[in-house]
């Protein structure tokens, strides 16, 4: 099964703890269905991924709505709305 | 002179006016950002998503030319540590028309504000941080733009 | 370093940026005019009405100060002969947001064009000299700044 | 009666081929009214003059339209309209 690297930003990133992981999503697996997993793991990434309206998502540096399937997406970023400018 | 830069350096304001003067339009517009200094706020701390942020900020330059008859545009974000006083962001636009410059100005800044992945962290006086949330206001005025050329005005 | 100029000088554009960066807003915006040289224009030669321009001119300034929360503004309009390159006018504003310095500015450019008493002659190689004409399309942009006032957006 | 002053501008200033003129304007008289004063000396001053719609004025520096009376003014500007910016 293909390996898929998420990377964290911002708030996300500092519940966390960490900078990104390496998961193996199962086939069919959308982003929502990543976060569920992520948020599964308890601590921090339970906090981070507690509410999934308030995260925003891209796959392959695209920015994509959360019920996107993973597909051969080989990196997943997840981060709260963008804040620029 | 690349469109677009993103990095931790400040910028030579008045060389990127005199670059987008040069180009022959009469017409130049820009948008300069700064760090505000309110309420005991000693730096915001900009993160972003290296790998994305260039592509990014590109595809909305690339739209803005698409939409505007523009001879030329500089898009400046910076990342890291800003204290108050110091610049965050610069768009400047250059053509022929007026209208084009300055609303393509408008429309660059408040797409990167609403499509661009950048993210503030204010840092405190007392030493509490607090990441920026977005606005709701700016996601708005991003979507207006999309129902202005969908109704051809 | 007053609102308003009005004169033959070139002007630092630089320094005006830096002021209007330094008034505390988050936000300057800015539009600077360009003599173009089209059509084998060698020089614009600007009239202006003296003993008139600058009170108007500071008068459309207040106005944008009264609509929008303003920290500064500068506009600076040359007159007498300026030759392809040259710069005729530079709109600046300061602001808490970004919004109202990005609006006010393109309401100062509009309101010049159409309600500041300048006028432009065109100066061409072959010594022929045309006034230029006044473009519909400018007294219409100036008039939908009023009646967005009215109808309260 | 009283002196009025009378400024040219751009195209005006440039077929009638002064900058300014002094005129005793009948009691009552609208801007239009010394327009067509000016208008009847010939030469010049009928070319200027001889579209009032493309004028445009100012009465003690202050934009009126044309059929504003001059009143008490001391100074009435024609112009075209205005192209600056």
């Amino acid at each position: 099964m293909a390996e898929l690297s998420i990377l964290y930003f911002a708030w996300v990133r500092e519940m966390i703890g960490r900078d990104e992981d390496m998961v193996a999503p199962p086939p069919g697996a959308s982003v929502a269905d990543v976060i569920a997993l992520l948020a599964a793991r308890g601590g921090g990434y339970a906090q981070a991924m507690a509410r999934p309206e308030k995260l925003r998502a891209a796959l392959d540096q695209n920015f994509v709505a959360l019920d996107t399937p993973i597909g051969n997406a080989r990196e997943l970023a997840l981060f709260p709305p963008v804040t620029g400018g | 002179m690349s469109a677009v830069v993103i990095g931790p350096d400040d910028f030579d304001a008045a060389a990127q006016c005199a670059a987008l003067e040069a180009m022959g339009g009469g017409a130049v517009a820009t948008f300069t950002g700064i760090v505000r200094g309110d309420n005991g706020l000693i730096a915001l701390q900009l993160d972003h998503y290296p790998a994305m942020t260039k592509a990014q900020v590109e595809r909305i330059v690339a739209q803005a030319q698409a939409r505007w008859p523009l001879l030329g545009v500089r898009v400046i974000h910076r990342v890291g540590r800003l204290e108050p006083g110091a610049r965050i962001v610069f768009v400047g636009t250059a053509s022929r028309h007026r209208t084009a410059a300055l609303e393509s100005c408008a429309f660059l800044i408040d797409w990167l504000k609403s499509h661009a992945p950048f993210w503030k962290q204010e840092h405190f006086a007392d030493g509490s941080t607090r990441w920026v949330e977005a606005r709701v206001e700016d996601d708005a005025r991003a979507a207006a733009w999309n129902d202005q050329a969908t109704s051809g005005n």
